[in-house]
């Protein structure tokens, strides 16, 4: 394992010293228990943002704490749930009146932890409401599943939420706008090499040099199939045909598009996936209105991408284009 | 009972298991079931080293928090909820047979309450329901508590590895489909260590 | 190799459309010359910023282009230098009648490029200043070699520059900050995994399990030593130890600390890397008044990190703070 | 002289020398020369087949800039200044032995002026200046223009081997300092490619 690490189980509070050490203008980090928030929080009479999960997908959550976006932000250890007693701290600190809103992927783990917080929360007096984000068109959506997995359209949720409650909604409305982003987009990622766990130590799968997974998990799970490495272009229109044939989209709409890397793909190869990504929405008769291009939601060194579509309406559209002031989205500020 | 000793011998046998759990893990999940719960005994131990509880169900519902503040992933809120029953269940007085067979039957409806796993969907739920059952059987029957807690691990332990033919409908695993066939469940192996360490750690003389 | 392009040959002109496809509001794209310019260049009366090199850097330089950066990159194959006909036909397209200062990291390819473009576009009416930027500790600064290697600090001065150039400043004094930037700038960085250039198809250099490259080059030049790894603690103290015995940096000084990630490292990594040294520095007496943790001049794949100071002054600080709004660097907008 | 010949076969020696070229400049430097090379060469030939040139310098100013724009790195400007150095010399006569000696000096001196490389750095030059010497001596001693031709070649095929010695003082090698030794210098060696291909494209019957 070749990782800039000191500890493998030090990693994440380190890495929090070092957002503490970087970013203590404008973040309180907080490491017992660990979560990250606005320096200014609780805004009083503003529904307050939570999302977390486990670490490892960075800039996702941390990076998104800010004006416009979260104002706190919970990490578990590298792709580990965080656990309910951050949970209720981080709701706790960021409560300013006007309740709490608790996106949450979509990952059992996840929904455990966050329930038993919000029943937690919920007992010592803040209003909670929580949205689940499952768009991972890769995983079969059925009773039968812990259902589909939270991926790319996890950072829409978090700038649109985050915008409608710096606009001073309600949290029942910020709430119906997060479900409806949810609701609105689909995402699937492919991976080209596998990411190691530092706690762990080995990759966790192995891909043969000629071979790619598709439908790849943001923890690395194996996706909906191994094959063959192709080019760019084929394996764009790969993950797009069960994006665009899942909601449906459909010729006329709207989208903002996004492409995102895993962690271990160069900025350039994105750009190679994003043109084709164009083309063919074009040739499908959408509109890409807006678009979001880079290393959002990673999983650690893996390369690979993934695409996720939202279907775009005005309000989402004004929504997008607030300021947002985080340290790895900012724009408008 | 002796809370402190079960969960010295829990954390033992967890440190122990870890890369085998996690192996199990890889195979069906994300392979850190086995560092989750070595993270979360490890804390419990050095929570109940440092403040000794007067009774056992103080003892087991700071297992129960700390568990659900240290794992973290599926197991923790599950196996938090688990202690944290336990300890409910065993407020009104210390435990024998009777009150812990009760006690495990309280603990088992939370994790089904918390998770929504019915038996057979390749879960800690298969283990902790043929535990369950076979406790209470043996202590309907009248068998010493350390037989009877025995015939429980055994059962916990059988049950863990009928879990290998099932096809995962809950958790991390699930997302295999048919994929999942042919593996154990670690949530489920690590039940069984749980339950073979409190076979262990309690007996008439202690109890 | 494992890599989501096409055809190796035509990664960087499908990039270009990709970059042209997702940002063509704010960028105008051309391809034969090869070019990025700010949507609205030349701004008439300011300074024009130019700057180029091999690609395979990502976001440098293309993604530095904007209000308050550049106002034109001229990107090269990966990791050659651009040609001279790229850079005069970038250079009158931001010419706004001010001049244009050029900023080359210096690479011999570069120079030479640098230079014959400078010849050409003089000759056809441009005035043209040139900056060369090499601030590598890594390597000996000495008459018989190419001297220093431009690293890290390009990112520094072409913000500074550009920050320069936005108030109205006159070429000369955009170009006396930008060679300021560059004196008072030193940089190292390392390697822990190489990085494979796509026309190339192997890696670059081959390192086993346990080893790094310290000094490594942006382009996967061999470095100072190549040693076993170390904690992250460990390397960041071998590369500030040549950085703040170079310069030198002495205790009182104010500074800007710059993490760089090469491209394949984690951000997580990146704030272990930048929480050692906020340690050091504030053991050595410096302080952090301005820092900037990310990739923002890579090396492809590469895992690994550079570390930039860059001593401060009140002047400094003033055109760091000033709006920039590029795709990747953006604040103040 | 025939510049189309010449650039065809330059073309294809360089196109089948690329993976070396490549390897050697991987050895001290970044390891694109014979990329580098080949994209230039083959671009000239699509330059000087779409337009006949009216002369041979018209042709290798084509080639010179063509090069200038297409190669890139060091290897760009330095090979654009040598064809544009040999158009300017040939300007204006048809060249001959005695015109060409003269322009291989001048294209000389135009790429020691651009790169600053002294006989001994380890660079191109330590080919061509062997090449333009052994091709002075061979027009001065009256030799027919083909045997003087591959002189000049056999001389900068010395001059490349004899770069594996040197240290590096310019370019990207000379980071390397020491560890530079060993190595034979990959634009020396494309240096010699040119001329191999000059000499077997340019004869009398051809001149
Ligand atoms: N819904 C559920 N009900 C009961 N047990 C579950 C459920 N989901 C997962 N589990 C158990 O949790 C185990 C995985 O735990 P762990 O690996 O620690 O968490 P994660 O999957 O979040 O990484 C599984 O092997 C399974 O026994
Ligand atoms: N200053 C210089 N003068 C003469 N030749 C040089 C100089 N610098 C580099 N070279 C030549 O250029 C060659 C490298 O060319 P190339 O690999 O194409 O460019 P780059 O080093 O930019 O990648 C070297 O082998 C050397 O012969
Ligand atoms: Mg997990
Ligand atoms: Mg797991
Ligand atoms: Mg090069
Ligand atoms: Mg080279």
């Amino acid at each position: 394992m070749k990782k800039l690490i000191n500890d493998p189980e030090a990693v994440v509070r380190e890495a929090l010293e070092g957002v503490a050490a970087a970013h203590g203008d404008r973040l309180r980090v907080s490491h017992d228990p660990a979560f990250v928030a606005r320096a200014d929080a609780p805004v009083s009479g503003k529904v307050g943002i939570l999302s977390g999960g486990g670490s490892g997908h960075e800039p996702l959550h941390g990076g998104f704490v800010g004006r416009g976006m979260l104002d706190v932000a919970c990490p578990g250890a590298v792709f580990t749930s965080p656990t309910p007693d951050q949970m209720l701290a981080a709701t706790q600190a960021v409560d300013g009146g006007a309740g709490v809103l608790h996106i949450v992927k979509n990952y059992t783990g996840d929904v455990m932890n966050f329930e038993t917080a919000a029943e937690l929360a919920a007992a010592e007096g803040s209003e909670v409401e929580s949205v689940l984000v499952d768009d991972d068109v890769a995983v079969q959506d059925s009773t039968y599943t812990a259902g589909r997995r939270g991926v790319g359209a996890t950072v829409l949720v978090e700038k649109l939420a985050g915008a409608a409650a710096e606009e001073g909604r309600s949290l029942a409305e910020v709430a119906a706008i997060a479900r409806r982003v949810d609701e609105q987009a689909r995402s699937m990622g492919m991976a080209l090499t596998s990411c190691t766990v530092p706690h762990v130590g080995s990759p966790t799968f192995e891909l043969a040099d000629d071979e790619m997974e598709i439908g790849i998990g943001i923890h690395g799970e194996p996706g909906r199939e191994r094959v063959r490495l192709e080019p760019a272009d084929a394996i764009v229109d790969r993950l797009l045909e069960p994006i665009l044939s899942d909601l449906p989209f459909n010729s006329g709409d709207r989208v903002l598009a996004f492409v995102n890397g895993m962690g271990g793909t160069p900025l350039i190869e994105l750009y190679v996936v994003y043109r084709r990504v164009a083309q063919v929405l074009s040739e499908r008769g959408l509109t890409i209105e807006r678009n979001l291009v880079g290393n959002f939601i990673t999983s650690l060194e893996m390369a690979g991408t993934s695409i996720t579509l939202l279907k775009l309406d005005d309000e989402l559209v004004r929504l997008w284009d607030a300021p947002v002031d985080t340290t790895a989205l900012r724009w408008g500020v | 009972m002796d809370v402190s000793e079960w969960v010295r011998r829990s954390a033992g046998a967890l440190e122990q298991e870890r890369d085998r759990l996690n192996r199990l893990d890889a195979d069906i999940g994300d392979g850190d079931h086995g560092a989750n719960m070595a993270r979360g005994f490890t804390a419990v131990v050095a929570r109940l080293d440092g403040a000794a509880a007067d009774s056992s169900s103080a003892a087991l519902r700071t297992v129960g928090m700390t568990l659900l503040s240290t794992v973290g992933g599926a197991a923790g809120p599950l196996y938090g909820s688990l202690f944290i029953a336990l300890a409910g269940a065993t407020r009104a007085r210390e435990p024998d047979a009777a009150v812990w067979a009760d006690a495990l039957d309280a603990a088992v409806a939370a994790v089904q309450r918390r998770g929504k796993a019915e038996p057979g969907d390749k879960t800690m739920v298969d283990a902790l329901i043929p535990a369950r059952d076979a406790l209470r059987a043996a202590v309907d029957d009248g068998k010493p508590l350390a037989e009877a807690l025995a015939a429980s691990a055994d059962a916990a332990e059988e049950g863990a590895r009928a879990t290998i033919p099932l096809l995962a409908r809950k958790g991390r695993a699930s997302y295999l489909g048919e994929r999942s066939i042919g593996h154990q469940d670690p949530g489920a192996t690590s039940t069984a260590l749980l339950l073979r360490a409190l076979a262990g750690s309690w007996d008439e003389t202690t109890a």
